[in-house]
């Protein structure tokens, strides 16, 4: 009376690996951030959807922080080691203030950020880094980070959930790679963030874990001014 | 007993949650001291940093970013340094502009391969640990004293996932010298070395072209060309070739050459030369 | 340093790396080397399911019944997972109860001290909650979390404050917010009926929009049981009602007959 | 390291005015070493359509057989040419049937059908079609190419406009993905031609 | 054997008493998956025949398509033999089906039902696939908190009122304890003259401490 | 030699089985397959029965069809919304939906819903949930609209509001606070857009537009795209490129030659 009448009725013997119930001390919260380095300003972006797995924890949870007047720091992957960092970088900078009587230059910030990064190195912060701001000179400039503090000084990168699929695009915009008699004029704020909201746009379309709202921050010689842009919400 | 009794005369309600823990350990005397780090307090911190770094695992999240073909060798002028410039982070380049050749100090070269961050720290370390050392005896370190230090720094945590795979170069009182210096606590000195995925491929051609009577033109070509063909058969190897030549009075950088367009510039040298091998039949 | 990429910047295998004795291991904290596997919370063990919150026009509104259950177990039928901090402040907790209660102790060791300083000042929500979070947080750096997930909610210097941390130290605040299922189950009907609404609601419709949850929540949750408290935080203080039920509605179910034909 | 990550590659496909564009890299690589820059992964199956075959090799090359085997069989049996329509279900269930043990293929049709419409969609290894109207992508650098078309494509480009979108998407895709690249093919099908481009790209 | 993953699984608290003249078979109604509730208002008494009924726990998929079988056999049988089957017929047909497949399924069920030759009578056919004759038959997640109560409250010769009252007492009493029961509960009075269904709405059940 | 032809038979194949099986202990991970995050639902109303459906698939958290179908067609009078493992509902819908156009035919009668379902679930039953499709399936026969859902494993339920995938817990919270019975068709349509909104908005892995498909008695309304809440915002320029900003290495163009048939034969 066997009725399993099918060929995984009687399914392989295989191994199942034992779970292991252990803590995971990580989450994954999305987002992306990008960031663009011009003449003499800096743009910072980040949506500002935190999700985890299929759920959305909110619509407005702002990865983006003004670090100082000429510094603006994007923490993508997770919040919480994001807020941490963020507050340990806010704790040095004060020191610094303190003991050097002066305003830490993003330069400085980007090495500290690195060292504070790489301090945790055998337990990392689960926090993909952009650093943008402009310098002594009054140039932009962008840093990016990997988790364990490994960081270049670039004139456009984006990380987080989507950063693949808004890298090329401003490679290919921005970095105008691949292009044939591609005028090398730098770009105008205005056309940075063209470029910056229709990548997130498209990103939105495609990454589930990017939307909501977009935070733009514009970093200049006279301080950090910031907009806000609706993205799609589903 | 007395453990028992310590651990129960304290109120588990008291304030032993370090709230300030995270962020209140900056001193500016612990910054001259050996550096410390975090370790998770997990029944095996090893098997946990693992997990969240390797790519088999259901709990990977930590995407380290890697560097990878690098080459040094000694030659009657000196010595040649190629590297390429590629970051990856699994099969995604996380970067194509990356300087993989740490400039110590004007004496002193480092080159990156393996974890990109292990690299830059520590031989930044190791330069301010050259710096002291200067200031301490006023003299120069030796490039072997140098590569022993960055040897002696990262031996204590072998085996807990530093990976460095670097070769320090400079010119000291004994001449050229050349060491590679690895995170598993190798130290070796020698006349070539290559170091990376793509080493394979880069020693091909460097063992081919060989001598050590190169000039220094010749050298610099063999290097580029070296890395050059490395980028082009090995997917973690790319972006551009950084060339470094080190003589008497310290080293010289010899430009960013795009891989991309060396690629052309090599394919129209075949092309002469073969215009040129059959003009001579 | 070997060439395979793959292979770098992650700790290496001990059983096949037989030779190199880590170093680590010598270096452990006789606390992790001697204990043995940590037998700590690894998991919660008394557990309360979801808390839902919202925000409205005097203030905030928050529920959450009053189950613990062990495992399947309906095994508490009266635990009050509401919690007054000060005057204008409500913890609610989902997760583990004994390290909900650990967090009560504590919360109330801190009002104390600060009481004890006697300079005038208390501690307002938006402070219980950065020190919720900065616990929490240092307590998941530990491996040995508080596993909670927390709802704080309140009013301080006549701003309405309402804010979620978890065990790992996550934190985001919003309009609305629900834990455990009611991420699930309540939430989309959170956010349909508050978002944008925050300064208009009234009491009355702040309360209906609660009970529909936490009926959706009763019919859904296999955790749950349809008794529970409401509280409300307004700058006039806070008020947290008896256990009382939801009407809940089975007529539709009786002639439902068997699964297919 | 997932198995459609061994051999590395990518096809995308996207539709104009009249016309479809289906283009891939051109690496064949062994894990992270290159084996060969030429390596094709877009397979005409009849004049109008080509099939576009990013994945394991081995398979990439067994499954080309087999669907210009059985494409030539339709030819035969029913005396026409098969439209891209046909391919891709014939290819769909080809793939499902083996929905326990799959090929490592995900392949892309794009073609135009008998009165010149364009046709193209995606798949997954086990024969889901997604028909799209803007565009298809496929292979290790899906996610790059996802994020180039998204941003660049639109409605109603002219033949030779569609060829700079689709061959700016792949190429600048293609460059920040280790495993494909190493050169790049278009074909752009027009009612009356085929046009088909080696691009100039990275080498590294 | 225990539930695949991401099955449906029917937590339960099922019940079966025969009494004077007849057995009543109870359930309560939920259905989960984890902890979400599928359905809340399931019908976990199935007809296989006219006077027989079984009573289903376990993995949902693998209970159903016994039910469905064990049905096709009966009425093939009530055809081909020109008599309706007893119940033994039915919790035999079942046990065979589990005992047979017990490494592919996992079902707890509890046939019951009148018939003219032993009147009303009920068996459990516990995972694994024993045959078991009963008085009274309790399954489910939800069956072991209740039984100490249904010892001590089971009369031999108890009247179809008093049965009702002690199924129905029973179910809710497991009900309240057992996060995988709940919901509705649902009884059938199967008697000579046939099956009446009774119906006790999620918010009139009878209430105990609630402490 | 005769032309050996080989038809296609019916069936899984499991000729690489073995040979994937080999690739996976080796560590080659078999890709991930498309799947529907999804919200699907199903509602009875008065006169009928009202199906719907959000229009996202998914390859983990990358959309890889924005506007897909996951109202599958069973029958002029039966419909059934898919979640699960893309392929998996597509060809088991397909395959029913054959099988119950052959009954048709060899009938001569309307499909009954119960048929659809009982062949639904005997054959996932049979795959043991290695088939992942989990199903609503609604339609209208002789016996008035009635409402399925048949899960991966082959067990179902027969309810007056359904919801299934990932986001059907949202969808759920709408149902569990707005229905009551008897519908009208207008309500129906109404409360099913919203379950479904719920499931768009608040699931990640739902999105894009809501299908609906409406069955009564005597006609099928299938509401392709009925609310469109989440149209692409418009960029902010375009970016084409002006012709020739491509390199390239070499072009070779093939010509379709049309052969205009009746053409007079070349004699000479």
């Amino acid at each position: 009376m066997n009725f399993l009448d099918s060929p995984l009725s009687k399914p392989a013997p295989y191994v199942v690996a034992p779970i292991e119930h252990r803590f995971d001390p990580y989450e994954d919260n999305g987002g992306t951030s990008v960031a663009i380095a011009g003449e003499d300003f800096c743009v910072v972006a980040s949506d500002t959807r935190q999700s985890n797995g299929y759920m959305i924890n909110s619509r407005y949870a702002p990865k983006a922080y003004k670090m100082s007047s000429t510094a603006v720091l994007s923490c993508n992957g997770f919040h919480a080691d994001g807020v941490t960092l963020k507050k340990v970088l806010e704790q040095r900078m004060k020191m610094y203030k303190y003991s050097h009587d002066k305003d830490m230059s993003v330069t400085a910030l980007a090495q500290m950020l690195s060292n504070t990064l790489y301090q945790r190195r055998f337990f990392p912060y689960y926090a993909f880094c952009l650093l943008g701001g402009v310098d002594a000179d009054g140039k932009g400039a962008v840093y990016c980070y990997d988790s364990v503090g490994s960081f270049e000084r670039e004139n456009y990168r984006t990380s987080g959930s989507a950063s693949a699929l808004i890298q090329p695009f401003l490679d290919n915009q921005v970095g105008r790679k691949n292009q044939q008699n591609a005028s090398t004029a730098p770009l105008t704020l205005e056309a940075v963030l063209r470029i910056t909201k229709d990548a997130f746009t498209s990103a939105t379309e495609r990454d589930i874990h990017t939307g909501d709202n977009l935070q733009i921050f514009v970093i200049t010689r006279d301080g950090v001014e910031e907009q806000n842009f609706p993205l799609k919400k589903d | 007993m007395n453990s028992l009794v310590q651990k129960y005369s304290k109120s588990s309600t008291a304030h032993d949650d370090d709230v300030l823990g995270v962020h209140g350990k900056w001193d500016a005397s612990l910054d001259l001291a050996f550096p410390t780090f975090d370790i998770p307090g997990a029944q095996n911190p090893l098997s946990f940093l693992r997990n969240v770094t390797d790519e088999a695992s259901s709990d990977y999240k930590i995407k380290i970013q890697h560097g990878t073909t690098t080459l040094a060798f000694k030659f009657q002028g000196g010595i040649i340094v190629a590297v390429d410039s590629r970051a990856t982070m699994g099969n995604y380049i996380g970067s194509q502009t990356v300087k993989k050749v740490i400039e110590i100090n004007p004496y002193l070269l480092g080159t990156m391969a393996g974890g990109a961050a292990d690299c830059s720290y520590w031989e930044r370390e190791l330069g301010r640990r050259c710096r002291l050392y200067e200031l301490t005896n006023k003299e120069r370190i030796s490039v072997a004293a140098a590569s022993k230090l960055l040897a002696n720094l990262v031996l204590p945590y072998k085996g807990m996932g530093l990976s460095m795979g670097t070769m320090v170069t400079g010119w000291d009182k004994s001449g050229p010298n050349l060491y590679y210096v690895d995170s598993d606590g190798s130290r070796i000195k020698g006349d070539l070395f290559s170091v990376g995925s793509g080493s394979t491929f880069a020693y091909g051609v460097l063992d081919s072209g060989y001598r050590n009577d190169l000039t220094v033109e010749e050298a610099l070509e063999l290097g580029k060309r070296s890395i050059f063909h490395a980028a082009h058969r090995d997917a973690m190897s790319g972006g551009s070739v950084n060339l470094y030549h080190i003589h008497e009075e310290g080293w010289t950088y010899h430009g960013n050459h795009d891989v991309a367009a060396l690629f052309w510039e090599y394919q129209d040298l075949k092309a002469e030369e073969r215009a040129a091998a059959v003009g001579k039949q | 340093m070997n060439h395979f990429p793959s292979q770098w910047g992650k700790p290496r295998q001990e059983n096949v790396d037989e030779y190199n004795t880590v170093p680590l291991y010598n270096n452990m904290p006789q606390s992790h080397a001697a204990a043995g596997p940590m037998t700590r919370t690894q998991q919660p063990v008394v557990t309360g399911t979801s808390v839902i919150a919202l925000k409205y026009k005097d203030g905030i509104m928050m529920a959450a019944d009053n189950l613990a259950s062990y495992g399947s177990l309906a095994r508490f039928r009266d635990i009050e997972r509401l919690h007054p901090v000060g005057e204008h402040t409500i913890i609610g907790a989902s997760g583990d109860i004994s390290d909900y209660q650990y967090i009560q102790h504590m919360l109330q060791n801190v009002m104390i001290d600060q009481h004890c300083e006697d300079d005038g000042h208390t501690l307002g929500t938006p402070h219980i909650y950065e020190y919720l979070f900065r616990v929490m947080y240092n307590r998941r750096s530990k491996f040995n979390p508080l596993w909670n997930a927390l709802v704080v909610g309140g009013v301080h210097k006549g701003e309405r404050f309402l804010g979620y941390v978890d065990l790992k130290g996550t934190t985001y605040q919003n309009s609305t917010i629900a834990t455990g299922f009611g991420g699930h189950l309540a939430q989309p009907i959170l956010r349909k009926a508050v978002e944008g609404r925050e300064d208009t609601l009234t009491e009355e419709e702040a309360i209906k929009i609660i009970d529909d949850c936490m009926r959706v929540l009763f019919y859904r949750d296999a955790r749950s049981i349809n008794k529970l408290q409401r509280a409300k935080i307004t700058a006039e203080g806070f008020e947290i009602t008896e256990p009382y039920s939801v009407e809940t509605e089975w007529s539709f179910a009786e002639s439902i007959r068997g699964y297919g034909a | 390291m997932s198995i459609m990550e061994y051999n590395g590659g990518s096809v995308v496909a996207m539709v104009g005015k009249g016309c479809v564009a289906i283009a891939s890299d051109k690496r064949l690589g062994q894990q992270f070493m290159t084996v060969s820059t030429n390596f094709q992964k877009i397979f005409p199956a009849s004049e109008k359509t080509y099939i576009g075959l990013p994945g394991l090799a081995t398979d990439v090359l067994t499954l080309s057989e087999r669907f210009r085997f059985n494409i030539n069989m339709y030819k035969m049996e029913e005396e026409r040419d098969i439209e891209p329509k046909t391919v891709a279900h014939m290819i769909s269930s080809t793939l499902y049937q083996r929905r326990f043990g799959p090929y490592f293929v995900e392949p892309v049709v794009a073609g135009l059908s008998k009165d010149n419409t364009p046709f193209i969609c995606a798949m997954d290894l086990i024969g889901c079609i997604n028909f799209a109207k803007d565009f298809v992508v496929s292979g290790t650098a899906s996610q790059n190419l996802y994020g180039m078309c998204e941003s660049l494509w639109e409605p109603d480009l002219e033949p030779e406009d569609l060829f700079e979108t689709i061959s700016q998407a792949l190429l600048n895709a293609q460059d920040r993905d280790a495993l494909s690249g190493w050169g790049a093919v278009v074909h752009i099908i027009t009612p009356d031609k085929v046009i088909t481009r080696s691009l100039k790209s990275r080498q590294d | 054997m225990s539930l695949k993953p991401g099955e449906v699984n029917l937590g339960t608290s099922i019940m079966a008493v025969a009494f004077n003249g007849g057995v009543i078979v109870g359930a309560d109604s939920r259905t989960t998956t984890g902890s979400y509730i599928a359905n809340r208002v399931t019908d976990k008494l199935t007809k296989v025949h006219d006077l027989i009924y079984c009573c289903r726990s376990g993995s949902a998929a693998d209970t159903q398509a016994v039910a469905d079988i064990v049905q096709y056999y009966l009425q093939m049988y009530s055809v081909q033999q020109d008599e309706p089957p007893t119940v033994h017929v039915a919790a035999t047909l079942f046990q065979e089906m589990c005992y047979q497949n017990k490494d592919q399924l996992s079902a707890g069920i509890i046939v019951a039902g009148w018939d003219k030759k032993k009147g009303g009578t009920v068996y459990n056919i516990p995972l694994g696939g024993a045959l078991i004759q009963q008085p009274f038959a309790i399954g489910g997640s939800g069956s072991t908190y209740i039984y100490g109560y249904c010892d001590s409250q089971y009369k031999d010769n108890m009247t179809r009122e008093e049965c009702i009252e002690f199924v129905k007492n029973s179910l809710a009493l497991a009900m309240s304890r057992d996060g995988s029961s709940g919901g509705v509960i649902r009884m059938a009075v199967i008697t000579e003259k046939g099956v009446e269904r009774l119906f006790v709405p999620g918010d009139k059940l009878p209430v105990h401490w609630q402490g | 030699m005769a032309p050996q032809q080989v038809k296609p038979v019916g069936g899984f194949s499991f000729e690489n089985y073995t040979r994937n099986a080999v690739l996976e202990t080796k560590g080659a991970k078999p890709p991930k397959a498309t799947s529907t995050g999804t919200t699907i639902v199903g509602v009875i109303y008065d006169k009928g029965v009202c199906l719907g459906a959000d229009t996202r698939a998914t390859e983990g958290p990358i959309v890889a069809d924005k506007n897909c179908e996951k109202i599958h067609y069973l029958a002029p009078n039966l419909y059934c919304c898919g979640a699960g493992t893309a392929a998996d509902t597509e060809f088991t819908t397909n395959s029913i939906s054959s099988q119950l156009e052959l009954h048709r035919l060899s009938t001569g009668r309307k499909t009954r819903v119960v048929t659809a379902m009982t062949l639904l679930k005997q054959m996932l039953f049979r795959y043991q949930g290695h088939i992942g499709a989990a199903l609503v399936l609604g339609g209208y026969d002789i016996n008035g609209p009635q409402l399925y859902t048949i899960y991966p494993h082959g067990s179902t339920d027969k309810l007056p509001y359904v919801t299934m995938g990932s986001g059907s817990l949202a969808a759920m919270s709408v149902f569990e606070s707005k229905w009551r019975p008897n519908l009208t068709r207008e309500e129906a349509i109404a409360i099913v857009s919203e379950a479904i909104e719920a499931g768009i908005f608040n699931d990640l892995g739902s999105g894009s537009n809501v299908d609906v498909c409406v069955i009564e008695e005597n006609s099928t309304d299938y509401l392709r795209n009925h609310v469109r809440p989440n149209e692409r915002g418009i960029k902010e320029q375009s970016y084409r490129y002006p012709r020739g900003t491509t390199a390239i290495l070499k072009e070779s163009i093939r010509n379709f030659v049309d052969v205009v048939e009746g053409d007079a034969m070349d004699m000479s």
